[in-house]
């Protein structure tokens, strides 16, 4: 089975109001090749759920979202992503605002065909005073209340990873995996794009194939992108890009989304990465220090 | 264990965060922000070596890493993988004490990262969203740290959002006490305070060198018990400044306060 | 596409449970015991190449394991970690098809792993408990071999202990349905079945060369359906032939029907 | 903080009556050293919880149990274990049968201090007809039945690793480490035995510090004892030694458990071991095949 197919043809399977998942955290390992391919469609009205940082900004920015289920946007470096903050701030968007915890097992109860997992997390905060869809339940054991949160099953999870075989076998190399395996096993349609496809037998190396997080049933297309994280980080092979971040925060101020989109977005990702300096550059770009 | 003289408002912070872990014993100690990650470091280097500490992103450190760049031939000190996902179920076990620096915080000591103002449908500033206040709330251990201590941050009436549980016997959840709920310290620019006072009030622990039981009060917008004897912050030690040094060879500290004021006020 | 002339009953009911994975597509194929890991390595090297494997232990391969010793230089086709509690995120998702051998088996396509007679407190024989049947039957597709058929594996009456949900509407959880269950084939000693009868019956699909549809009407303990015409089980080919004797170097299939008797019978 | 200790003085912080997880699975990496001093000891009424094998036979055969926490008792080669078949057939020992999923998800409740986590496995079986104790719930979010799958709190967790640090760094350098991080989390007391003490500098590499599947603050206790899980595997250090499990399955039928136990136990582990051959010729056992 090959699943290797282009970014465009992997953004067509999405369709208008479907609920995404978007790997990586805040300005790390982010699908960005893929993000940006949804912002050159028509795609509308989608529910977002991610660890989220200049992905769910530029998709709020560009009108794409419906809805946001978040327990934080941020590119780190810059606490605040700047378009989501404008997409609360205009009301915009409608949020299902949670812990990050809860996301985690938001996910896994989707993972594992859940309706949904107990929780302590989220009592007594204004979580659940925004969220009346998230119930407060009684347990059959103890004389506590609980959050029973919800499973969030997800159409499709985008998910960059460093390399993969044309069958969707995945591997991520880096330091943190974060929650991806989570968002690949809660979606219908897992679509991960990657720096490198490589031969089967690449993952031979017992090493290897424990850097190997989700079976490859639940990859369901394998699009070759490298550099395709680009402003985030794909740690070991770079860093994420400051001064890219720092030009797109300042647009948010200066010109808006538009203006970013136009000097840099293009029609291509060939083209997009022509404009940030080129695929070297970003290679060389150096990993972040925390 | 010689006293220094001369030190900044930021270093005696970071021996007052410090402090605030010295009784965790084996905890997964996160400083969010230089002057708690330098306070937990410094714990964890002197009087808690049984402290646990990961490189903010994915291992578990025997060592803490210093602040900043560190040198192509740093090698960190490993001893465990300890990715996002991992951190939860320490999260959830409850063997974690989270130091950070939230928006508001209110008579309650709950706290708000999340909105400010407007209708929560359209915020009038929007933050980085409840991260995981909800979770740490309420699973562990935490401690404030705030650079700047105004009402505006100590808020008079309840946080816009609630990001964290607090002592508000109103939202108390069925079956639990409020004496679960475990905020340990607060410290600011002006004083270490707790929420130990009748009814979990926040209470005056001690005053940095030089400020007073005013200044506190009227930065503060609510309430809070004020001992009769009110003791210094302690000073810290040469050898604390020393180690905060080696921690912090960039200086980031200098940065985290405005104007780097001196530890004893002029 | 030669069709054997020379062949063992478990070479027949080697490529029978074959079949049995032929249409899953990419799903976890575990066939427990030398007969079912030998049809599904057949299925995985031949018809169905999208099939997962493990290698009984810790790694997914993309190319079956040999039974036995496989010699020092052999260097198995790893291709992502899959230990313990990963498996059982795949048996959650549903994308897995196990086979293996129930000592009981009762009308409703129940089995039994756990205990025979006497009470649940003092069972008269203790056997290996539930294991993961439970989820197993509920969460994916089964399928189930039985070396010996006979009326003590497909027992009159209910099993003394239920390890596995089947079609028995007394037991169907609220909110669901009893076409959930997905018992796909269930191959012996003497025929191949599915429970694709009316009210989820089980169906007699082929018969093995030799045996007559008496023989399993004598040997089952309930009532089967037994369609007008059942054609006969297929032959393995020369090719599956040669294939299953380099995934069972050691000719472990030979000892696992009772005296190995040859696929026609005599 | 130092937390070597002994294999007696591990086994002195257990008290009659308690819950004790035992890691492993099968006859594979079980802490059988810490097995043979519960063996030892005037310990009884037990409550084990275990992917199990001989360590749950011989605790049976022995008298410490009274309760068994189950989905499987085998030896794998070996399908039937001959002490718990005994114990059950004699109706010596409680048990609550589980499904292995269920056990799996009983020790994540405990670990992440929840009552219950839902499942649909074992509904429509005799799992729920025998243990009344688990109980269906209704979900807020669907008009199913769920098996709200208690907590498996333990008292005790017993963990054979291949190294550790004094302060409790344990790495399972295996192929496989089982469900045993589970029964770590799980435990309010974890003893870990291992193969050999090291230094924390050991783990300063990454791949060393990825074979670390909990943090020190989960393990309790540090017991060093080469070749401890013995007759079970350690691999990649040994297998299981075939002919003693073939001898202890004999016994049963042919003096029973007392002679087995006077013929192996010994009042010490270094007795044991000369008892089975010694610490080389365990380090000698071929790793099985599967």
């Amino acid at each position: 089975m090959d699943k290797r197919i282009s970014a465009a043809a992997a953004v067509a399977q999405i369709s208008d109001g479907m609920t995404v998942g978007i790997g990586g955290w805040g300005p790390r390992r982010k699908p960005m090749a893929l993000v940006r391919e949804i912002l050159r469609s028509d795609l509308k009205d989608l529910t977002i759920v991610a660890y989220g940082g200049a992905d769910v900004g530029m998709l709020c920015a560009s009108g794409k979202v419906k809805k946001v289920i978040f327990a934080f946007v941020s590119l780190d470096f810059i606490p605040l992503e700047p378009y989501f903050r404008q997409a609360r701030q205009n009301g915009d968007i409608e949020v299902m605002e949670v812990d990050e915890g809860m996301m985690l097992l938001g996910l896994r109860a989707a993972a594992w065909g859940l309706p949904f997992i107990p929780t302590e997390v989220g009592l007594g905060t204004d979580i659940l005073t925004h969220n009346p869809d998230i119930k407060v339940i009684d347990s059959p054991y103890d004389d506590k209340e609980w959050v029973a949160m919800p499973a969030l099953n997800l159409d499709v999870a985008l998910i960059h990873a460093d390399r993969a075989d044309a069958r969707g076998v995945c591997q991520i190399e880096g330091p943190d995996h974060y929650l991806d395996d989570w968002m690949a096993r809660a979606a219908k349609n897992t679509i991960v794009s990657c720096e490198e496809v490589v031969e089967t037998s690449y993952f031979q190396d017992p090493a290897r194939a424990r850097q190997v997080f989700w079976e490859r049933s639940i990859t369901d297309a394998v699009v070759e992108i490298p550099g395709g994280a680009h402003p985030t980080s794909c740690n070991p092979k770079y860093g994420f890009d400051v001064p890219h971040f720092k030009a797109y925060n300042a647009s948010a101020k200066d010109g808006g989304f538009s203006a970013y989109a136009e000097q840099y977005l293009a029609a291509t990702e060939t083209e997009y990465q022509e404009r940030v300096g080129g695929l070297d550059a970003i290679r060389a770009l150096p990993l972040p220090v925390y | 264990m010689t006293a220094a003289t001369e030190y900044s408002l930021a270093e005696l912070c970071i021996v007052a965060a410090a402090e605030a872990f010295r009784d965790d014993g084996e905890k997964l100690a996160t400083g969010i922000g230089v002057i708690p990650r330098l306070g937990a470091s410094l714990a964890m280097k002197t009087f808690n070596p049984d402290l646990m500490m990961t490189d903010s992103e994915a291992f578990m450190l025997s060592e803490p890493n210093p602040l900043g760049d560190r040198g192509a031939d740093f090698a960190q000190a490993n001893e465990s993988w300890m990715g996002f996902s991992r951190i939860f179920d320490n999260v959830w076990s409850g063997k974690r004490h989270a130091m950070l620096g939230p928006t508001q915080i209110d008579r309650f000591g709950q706290t708000n990262t999340s909105a400010l103002g407007g209708t929560y449908q359209q915020p009038k500033v929007m933050m980085l969203g409840a991260r995981g206040f909800p979770g740490n709330s309420i699973c562990h251990r935490n401690s404030f740290f705030v650079p700047a201590h105004n009402d505006r941050v100590f808020i008079d009436g309840e946080c816009d959002f609630v990001s964290s549980i607090g002592y508000n016997p109103a939202r108390l959840p069925k079956g639990r006490a409020l004496s679960d709920v475990d905020i340990h310290r607060v410290i600011t620019n002006l004083c270490v305070m707790d929420f130990g006072g009748p009814d979990h009030q926040l209470r005056l622990l001690s005053l940095h060198p030089g400020v007073g039981v005013e200044e506190v009060l009227e930065n503060t917008g609510f309430a809070i018990v004020v001992p009769d004897e009110v003791p210094t912050t302690a000073a810290p030690t040469e050898e604390q400044l020393a180690i905060i040094a080696a921690l912090d060879p960039h200086n980031q500290r200098a940065y985290q306060i405005k104007d780097n004021p001196p530890g004893v006020r002029g």
